[in-house]
């Protein structure tokens, strides 16, 4: 079987330079340049995969990214593999391992072919009529469903690849490195542009640059000799950048389009090292010119599907390109002249062209005649009507096509092949215009579909706007971007083009076959097995729409999108359904063009840049002290501080006893901090909070608690009075940046009159809290110059001092119920005062506690914690708060939501204190509360929001929200949990000092 | 009775070539007056015809559709199917449809793949902890069957999953609903039609409503592009496009209609066998039959009808997608879309009367309708046909936002002090 | 003596590429709307505030960064006394804007980090990251833009050519300046 | 992904914004004068239109200000911007 299919030389191959690599284990040679494909192909391999429902043979179809059928496995159980690879794709590499898919045991003797044969029973969407008996067994038929489906395998191991981003903006985008594409990439950067011209395989010149023909000419010169010039041109231009083996992925609106730039996958193991894989392009260009070309279509008869099957234009490109013979025994099947092209260059190659079958009556053209000239036999108004051949097509039968084409006459005869090249005419490759949100128009004449109606700054040039020929291409393309870049002359305005081809084709979507359609098997969707009876048969259950159909028979669904068989899908649906294709109209494509890697998309934003962490000015410190870390948003907060091996029940039942008995302290960095400066400063407070600011003193503090205009608790804080005009207003942590935003919209748009200005600081102060019965010594002995006592510095009030020359604010505030003081220094001498209030605190045992302590202590005092014991559906009432609602002002934000009907009943839901009969049982946090255990269905009061042990109180506390909890207290209620039910009582939420003695002690 | 699926009908017609099977649906032009008419074909317009028809015996009805049936959210979603809802009224709606999903295949006689694998919601911070036992054990008392999992639980049923607690937002626990999973999403729609169909509903396609004809306090009919349909009924199941319709009769609703994206991956052999729900990160995943990695992203924060949402959205959801599972790096996007999502205020539904006798409106459904289908079409189809709710969707009326009881699915913005 | 301890102290150099912290630099933010303010501001601290958008102006100690229509960043031009946290041209800017309310003046010193980056490449380094349009802005000195890098706030000020002052805030600071030093090991 | 003209910074990509919903709806001057459907229509009623509609956006990575743009929901197109406490322009 390893032959060797090379033709003489190729110059886009380096057969300097032998390449090893592995096809199912077997070890094969190819030259650098090759893809997997041609290589594949010049050691006489066709077989490569099997296909998705029926497990039948599949071989390579086509030489690009359109390919149905080649796709493999590589390096398989490697953390380097990748399934579903394109043959045709990927450039082969010393190394490379590819494997076939979805067949076992092997590809050449695959179980999953019975499938074949149950074909009859398995027509489209059989499964949506079957599989329902017994209802239980779903799940067991769809076992064995799952493990035939699927094509390759997922990776088992995390990438080792690194990827990356980069945000390009550019005057013009060329789409495409065709030969129109280069021209105008040249006239655009010529004229001082900002060009990027991007093409998916490695060199650009598109087909052009292997057209070797005498009949398209330019200045003289062969088309392919001219574009190399041009290419060498180029090359040089100051403003063009040019990406090869860069594919655009999406073109979205406002001229965004995504690009996938491959670096290394061409590359062996050790080139690739320390290379970024992939770089997604994020492109926002001022004009996209899309020159994408067009894709062959294939023809469709019964056992079109057969490897050694492939598209005409194919051949000619391992011919001409890759120095690849396809076959030794060829025979072409054409509707239109790319074939006699194709057996030309194949004969000039010294590759053996058995026959050319065509379904046109004639063909006068220059091809058709030189081809009859070399002796080439040539059977007009033919068509195939079977083929043959499992793994590798032998022979064909051919027939007679009746003149409407829709029978077949006369007698058959058999011709002898081992590759069948099939040329069904264009399609312009639309898919990124329509992606962008472009409107298609159907060209009757040529049966395609064209851009019509531009959504951006973008235009179409080439066989992508249905130009096929040479000189209409050029032409054609030099008016266009004359008008689009607004230019009058060009460098091309004087070029001379020859040659053209007879054009006339005659296009079948379904080609007849003796047998009745029923027991044949005319491919339109290689991959999914979609045949033209299936798209009959969901036409005859009643699918008229196009997207019906495509969906029940899943044509145009496999990894090609339906690159091939969509213009013939939707042929035979108008046909037989009697409607114009134009009225049809098309799928829509949907992004990306060709698959593309998730680790592109996401770039470096993985492992430690997954997400933004935020560290507060204190925080090695909190690293060097062992402690352990709580994510609140994107902050890293200290959570509790272990001792050796503590758990955190031990080393949170330590802290708060320390920090009620002697001293704790607390980085309270992350809270939000707001600068509220303006002569309107205090009545914006007043607007926003519930609770009347205009009489706060200079000097003081206030608790405030602010709504959303639903009513509900939004967020809460304490504000200062740094002077008459100038206050600091302290937000949750997590709430601080909505916090200010929606601040800042209600100040630019409902109250632009207010003369307030706010300011975010939270970055800029390093906050310690400290508290206990000590606080007040330690700070004393930090900052001696300031008088501490209750009548300068009493509860809810501050001071702006000095600690060795450095500002900073002290705060007498308290989140603990202890007396505290809360610093605020700037945050680069935040972690010095923090070791100095440490050393001055040694001799009171001063402990650090963390988030959780926090939580503990604060929840002794019966404070809640918005987000946590709120959840955007209490009202400060409901949080029996009514103190801080200032009934008597007029109006502040969601003060009027607290009156409808349903916020001011008082059956709602309340915050209560909870109390266990057992002292040591600690509620679950989320756990619900019930009054009646018998009743069905059981009725759930509410829930548990926080719960602790408390050292302090040597005892479990919780609170809780409760319907109708408040006139509740003294009740007992049950917490049903999964193997008990708890016995609690209602009491008030204040669990210690309600007289708040603690403060001033 | 038109032929019934089975395997033997499928050996039966493989003998003719599949060449004498029925209309799954007519496409019948549109009579002068209904009953009743759904302006809507998709999934939940389609079930309210059929439980119209099936339950409660009004036979002469239609659906009328803008395109093609099930070609909107119906047939765009990430087809998740669970109940664990934390408010008692949520999960009991969500828990009948759940229930009636359950038989589904079997009541409509075409196999809607109700594929009951499990789904797992992910905790990844203490609140979201607090959040997942509230909820959990609210669904145990409601008679839901909604567990608590360990991180170690976790890794155990979902083993792909990356439960290194080293990670930016480790796995801190998660929920499991063993009988949550996926359904097949255009059989739903399709399934719903031939039934429907059967039972004498007219379903008319490529029909868009242009208009709606009323008195001072009721409706009389809507203007179609396929003329004048006469109706003292109407049902509006139009998901995104609802503000659309509610404004043809002077309505506004509490909705905005926003960009929903989803992608697939292209199909590889069975990797992961449950669905995984993370909404800290805002990622979920399943894997469909036929081999892709179905991937839901989030709402983008802007109106759009243009079933197209920004790249920025599709980009965070597989940076969290990667961060649970890095072995996923390699796989490929294989296609990517968008819907149309009508969001409430408090992210429930409205399965309500209006102020307009005769005119219902079933929407609202944001980013979570497609599980709900079968309880929606049913409760609807009972609301219209008593214009009465019933009880189990009393509590999702349009007064609830003027009283201010809403059922408020969001729960809080989960970060602490 | 309190220390002083600025995040991210080590300095980084690639090629074409250099980064570091310069610090301690004075940082203020002022805001007003009257014309008074202006002038306001022009006799505090001697210099005119640029009013058209995204630009600068500089005198011979002072920089000011426009940041909208009504919000400006104050800079020193050098690095100033690590042992003092009081600066002259805050209280001139106090008492001839805020103390009789023509606007807000606010400290913001260690809100921000300064990172100052040097050489051929630093719009090739920020476009791996950063949205804005850099094609005119890199061409002329002295533009300054607000946008996202790595999806963090950032002030970027076109200090000279191949030569741009970045400004991120401080607990922002350590992810941005890993982010950016991990790109840059690749340019 | 939009390209959005800044009235204070100019062009810049859409990252850089955040919308806000629809514009023009501003907040009642006497909310308690008003019925609980007239709160509701408020606080919750949106036209949410398919086709141009007027919405506040805010430029929350750059200058931080809000204002609004027309732009067509059926297909995106931004028609024009303008400052807050602008009229809307005739489209």
């Amino acid at each position: 079987m390893a032959k060797n299919l090379r033709t003489k030389g190729s110059k886009f191959i380096d057969e300097t330079t032998r390449v090893c690599f592995k096809f199912n284990g077997n070890k094969y040679f190819g030259f650098k340049g090759d893809t997997l494909a041609s290589a594949l192909l010049a050691n006489n391999i066709h077989l490569v995969g099997r296909s998705f429902k029926y497990h039948r043979p599949r071989g390579i179809m086509t030489a690009g990214s359109e390919e149905p059928n080649a796709i493999v496995q590589i390096n398989d159980n490697t953390a380097f593999t990748e399934p579903n690879v394109r043959a045709t794709e990927i450039e082969i590499y010393e190394g490379l391992e590819a494997t076939s898919q979805n067949c076992w045991p092997s590809v050449n003797f695959d179980i999953g072919g019975i499938n074949n044969f149950l074909s009859p029973i398995l027509p489209a969407g059989f499964y949506y009529k079957t599989f329902m008996w017994p209802a239980s067994f779903w799940l067991k038929y769809e076992y064995f469903i799952r493990r035939s489906a699927g094509l390759g395998k997922s990776p088992k191991f995390p990438d080792p690849d690194i990827y990356e981003h980069k945000y390009i903006h550019c005057d013009v985008l060329v789409v495409g490195g065709g030969i129109s594409g280069i021209m105008a990439a040249k006239i655009s950067a010529k004229r001082g542009l900002k060009t990027l011209l991007v093409d998916e395989n490695p060199n650009i010149g598109g087909s052009t640059i292997f057209q070797n023909s005498k009949y398209y000419k330019i200045n003289n010169l062969t088309s392919s000799s001219w574009l190399e010039n041009e290419i060498k041109e180029i090359n040089k231009l100051e403003n063009l950048t040019i990406k090869t083996r860069t594919s655009i992925a999406a073109f979205h609106g406002y001229n965004f389009l995504l690009a996938r730039e491959n670096l290394t996958d061409h590359l062996s193991a050790n080139e690739k090292k320390n290379k970024v894989r992939q770089r997604l392009l994020k492109i926002r260009a001022k004009k996209v010119i899309t020159a994408t070309g067009s894709l062959e279509r294939p023809l469709v008869f019964n056992n079109n599907d057969r490897p050694g099957i492939m598209l005409s234009s194919a051949l000619k490109k391992y011919a001409d390109f890759f120095g690849v013979a396809c076959g030794e025994q060829n025979v072409l099947f054409t509707n239109n002249d790319t074939a006699y092209e194709t057996a030309i260059s194949l004969d000039q190659k010294g590759i053996k062209v058995n026959a050319i079958i065509d379904i046109r009556e004639n063909s006068n053209s220059e091809l058709s005649k030189e081809v009859e000239a070399i002796g080439i036999k040539i059977y007009r108004s033919s068509t195939v009507v079977d083929t043959y051949g499992y793994k590798r097509i032998k022979k064909i039968s051919v027939m007679q096509l009746s003149t409407d084409g829709q029978s077949v006459k006369g007698q058959k005869i058999f011709i002898n092949c081992d590759c069948l090249g099939i040329a069904g005419g264009w399609t312009p490759a639309v898919h990124l215009f329509t992606q962008s949100g472009g409107k298609l128009d159907f060209n009757e004449e040529d049966q395609i579909f064209l851009p019509k109606i531009y959504p951006s700054k973008q235009i179409s040039i080439g066989s992508c706007n249905g130009d096929f020929e040479l000189d209409k291409i050029i032409n054609n393309t030099l008016k266009i971007l004359k008008e689009f870049l607004e230019i009058d002359e060009t460098e091309y305005d004087n070029i001379d083009v020859s040659g053209t081809r007879n054009l006339n084709k005659r296009n079948i979507w379904l080609l007849p076959s003796d047998k009745i359609l029923g027991k044949t098997k005319p491919f339109v969707d290689y991959q999914n097995d979609a045949t033209a009876k299936d798209i009959k048969l969901a036409l005859r259950e009643g699918f008229r729409s196009i997207e019906h159909v495509k969906r029940y028979t899943t044509t145009g669904m496999g990894t090609d999108q339906g690159k091939l068989g969509n213009m013939h899908a939707l042929g035979i649906i108008a046909d037989t359904a009697g409607v114009k294709m134009s009225e049809l109209g098309t799928t829509t494509f949907r992004p990306p063009y060709t698959p593309l890697s998730f680790g592109t998309i996401v770039g470096r934003n993985v492992g430690e840049f997954f997400d933004i962490f935020r560290k507060t000015p204190m925080n090695d410190w909190h690293v060097k002290n062992k402690s352990k870390f709580e994510n609140v948003g994107q902050w890293k907060r200290a959570w509790y501080y272990p001792n050796g091996n503590e758990s955190m029940h031990e080393a949170v039942q330590r802290e708060s006893k320390a920090a009620r008995e002697s001293a704790g302290i607390l980085d309270a960095s992350t809270l939000g901090k707001i600068d509220i400066q303006g002569t309107d400063a205090s009545e914006f407070l007043n607007r926003l909070y519930t609770n009347s600011w205009t009489k706060l003193d200079i000097g003081k503090c206030r608790y405030g608690l602010m709504l959303n205009e639903d009513g509900m608790v939004y967020d809460d804080g304490v504000t200062t009075r740094l002077d008459k005009n100038h206050f600091i207003m302290t937000t949750t942590t997590g709430g601080a940046a909505n916090v200010l935003a929606k601040l800042e919209d209600y100040l630019q748009t409902e109250w632009p009159e207010l003369d307030v200005y706010l300011t975010s600081v939270t970055d800029h102060y390093a906050t310690i809290s400290v508290c206990g019965p000590n606080s007040k010594k330690i700070v004393s002995k930090v900052i001696p110059n300031l008088d501490l006592s209750e009548d300068n510095l009493p509860h809810m009030s501050f001071k702006n001092t000095t600690i060795d020359n450095i500002k900073c604010r002290v705060m007498r505030i308290s989140f603990t119920g202890e007396q505290s003081y809360e610093i605020n220094i700037q945050a680069n001498y935040g972690i010095s005062l923090w070791e100095k209030i440490m050393e001055s605190g040694k001799e009171f045992n001063i402990t650090p506690y963390g988030t959780e302590t926090m939580h503990l202590l604060r929840a002794e005092k019966g404070f809640i914690i918005v987000g946590q014991d709120t959840d955007a559906t209490l009202t400060p009432i409901d949080l029996q708060m009514d103190w801080i609602v200032g009934k008597k002002k007029y109006d502040f934000i969601g003060k009027r939501s607290l009156y409808r009907s349903d916020t001011i009943r008082d059956d709602r839901k309340q915050l209560v204190g909870l109390l266990t009969d057992d002292p040591k049982e600690v509620l679950e946090e989320g756990a619900q509360i019930v009054a009646n255990l018998n009743k069905k269905p059981i009725e759930m009061l509410g829930h548990v929001t926080s719960s602790y042990y408390s050292p302090n109180l040597n005892k479990s506390i919780a609170l809780a929200v409760v319907r109708g909890g408040k006139n509740m207290l003294g009740q007992k209620l049950f917490i049903p949990m999964e193997n008990k039910s708890i016995i609690v009582t209602i009491v008030d939420p204040v669990f210690l000092d309600k007289e708040n003695n603690r403060l001033n002690a | 009775m038109k032929n019934k699926y089975s395997i033997f009908s499928l050996v039966k017609n493989a003998f003719s070539y599949h060449e004498n099977w029925e209309k799954a649906w007519k496409d019948p032009t549109p009579k002068k007056e209904y009953d009743a008419v759904i302006i809507g074909g998709g999934g939940h317009g389609l079930a309210t015809a059929y439980y119209l028809a099936k339950k409660h015996g009004m036979k002469n009805i239609a659906v009328v559709e803008k395109g093609w049936i099930g070609g909107g959210n119906t047939g765009r979603n990430t087809t998740i199917i669970r109940s664990n809802y934390l408010w008692d009224a949520s999960a009991g709606l969500y828990d009948h449809a759940l229930k009636i999903w359950e038989n589904l295949s079997q009541e409509l006689n075409y196999n809607v793949m109700f594929s009951q694998r499990g789904v797992m919601n992910l905790a990844h911070n203490l609140q979201d902890v607090r959040d997942l036992k509230r909820r959990t054990h609210a669904n145990r008392l409601n008679g839901i069957d909604s567990i608590y999992l360990t991180t170690e639980e976790v890794k155990k049923f979902c083993p792909i999953i990356n439960t290194s607690q080293e990670i930016r937002y480790p796995v801190l626990g998660g929920t499991l609903q063993k009988r949550a999973g996926t359904a097949r999403h255009d059989a739903v729609a399709w399934g719903y039609a031939r039934g429907a169909d059967e039972m004498g509903v007219d379903i008319i396609q490529n029909c868009e409503v242009k208009g709606i004809k009323r008195t001072f306090d009721s409706v009389e009919g809507i203007e179609t592009t396929k003329g004048f349909i006469k109706t003292k009924k109407i049902g509006v199941v139009a998901a995104g496009h609802s503000s659309v319709i509610a404004s043809m009769v002077g309505l506004r609703l509490p909705l905005e209609s926003k960009p929903l994206q989803a992608l697939v991956s292209e199909p590889v052999k069975p990797i992961i066998d449950t669905v995984v729900m993370s909404n800290a990160v805002h990622a979920y995943i399943s894997q469909s039959d036929k081999g892709e990695l179905v991937i839901g992203a989030g709402t983008d924060d802007y109106i759009s009808y243009t079933q197209k949402g920004s790249h920025d959205i599709v980009e965070g959801t597989l940076n969290a997608i990667l961060e649970l599972y890095p072995i996923f790096s390699r796989m490929r996007m294989l296609r990517q879309w968008g819907g149309i999502v009508d969001i409430c205020p408090d992210a429930s539904p409205i399965i309500s009367k209006t102020s307009i006798k005769g005119l219902y409106f079933n929407c609202g459904w944001g980013t979570g309708g497609f599980k709900a289908t079968p309880g929606s079409g049913d409760l609807f189809a009972h609301t219209i046909a008593n214009d009465e709710p019933h009880k189990l969707n009393a509590a999702f009326n349009l007064n609830r936002f003027v009283s201010g009881d809403l059922v408020d699915e969001h729960g809080a913005a989960a970060v602490a002090h | 003596m309190l220390n002083y301890n600025s995040p991210l102290v080590k300095e980084n150099s690639y090629s074409e590429l250099s980064m570091k912290v310069i610090n301690p630099i004075m940082k203020l933010i002022i805001r007003g709307k009257k014309r008074e303010f202006l002038s306001g501001v022009g006799k505090a601290i001697n210099m005119i505030l640029p009013t058209e958008s995204c630009t600068s102006s500089t005198s011979n100690d002072t920089t000011a960064l426009w940041l909208s229509p009504d919000e400006w960043m104050i800079l020193s031009n050098n690095v100033i006394d690590k042992n003092t946290n009081s600066y002259e041209q805050e209280n001139h800017l106090i008492n001839n804007i805020s103390k009789i309310n023509l606007g807000a003046v606010v400290d913001v010193t260690d809100q921000y980090v300064l990172i100052n980056i040097e050489g051929k490449k630093i719009f090739d380094l920020l476009s791996t990251g950063c949205p804005f349009n850099f094609n005119d802005f890199r061409n002329k000195k002295g533009g300054v833009i607000q946008s996202l890098m790595a999806k963090i706030d950032i002030i970027v000020h076109h200090k000279e050519i191949n030569n741009v002052n970045l400004l991120v805030r401080r607990s922002f600071s350590e992810h941005l300046y890993s982010f950016l030093s991990d790109a840059a090991s690749r340019i | 992904m939009f390209l959005i003209n800044c009235p204070f910074c100019g062009e810049r990509e859409q990252s850089e914004f955040k919308a806000g919903g629809e514009a023009h709806i501003s907040r009642p001057k006497q909310p308690t004068e008003l019925s609980d459907d007239e709160w509701a229509e408020y606080l919750f009623m949106r036209k949410n239109i398919k086709g141009i509609q007027f919405e506040r956006w805010n430029h929350s990575h750059g200058c931080r200000k809000w204002f609004n743009i027309a732009r067509d929901t059926s297909n995106d197109q931004i028609k024009a911007v303008y400052k807050m406490g602008q009229k809307p322009p005739v489209i």
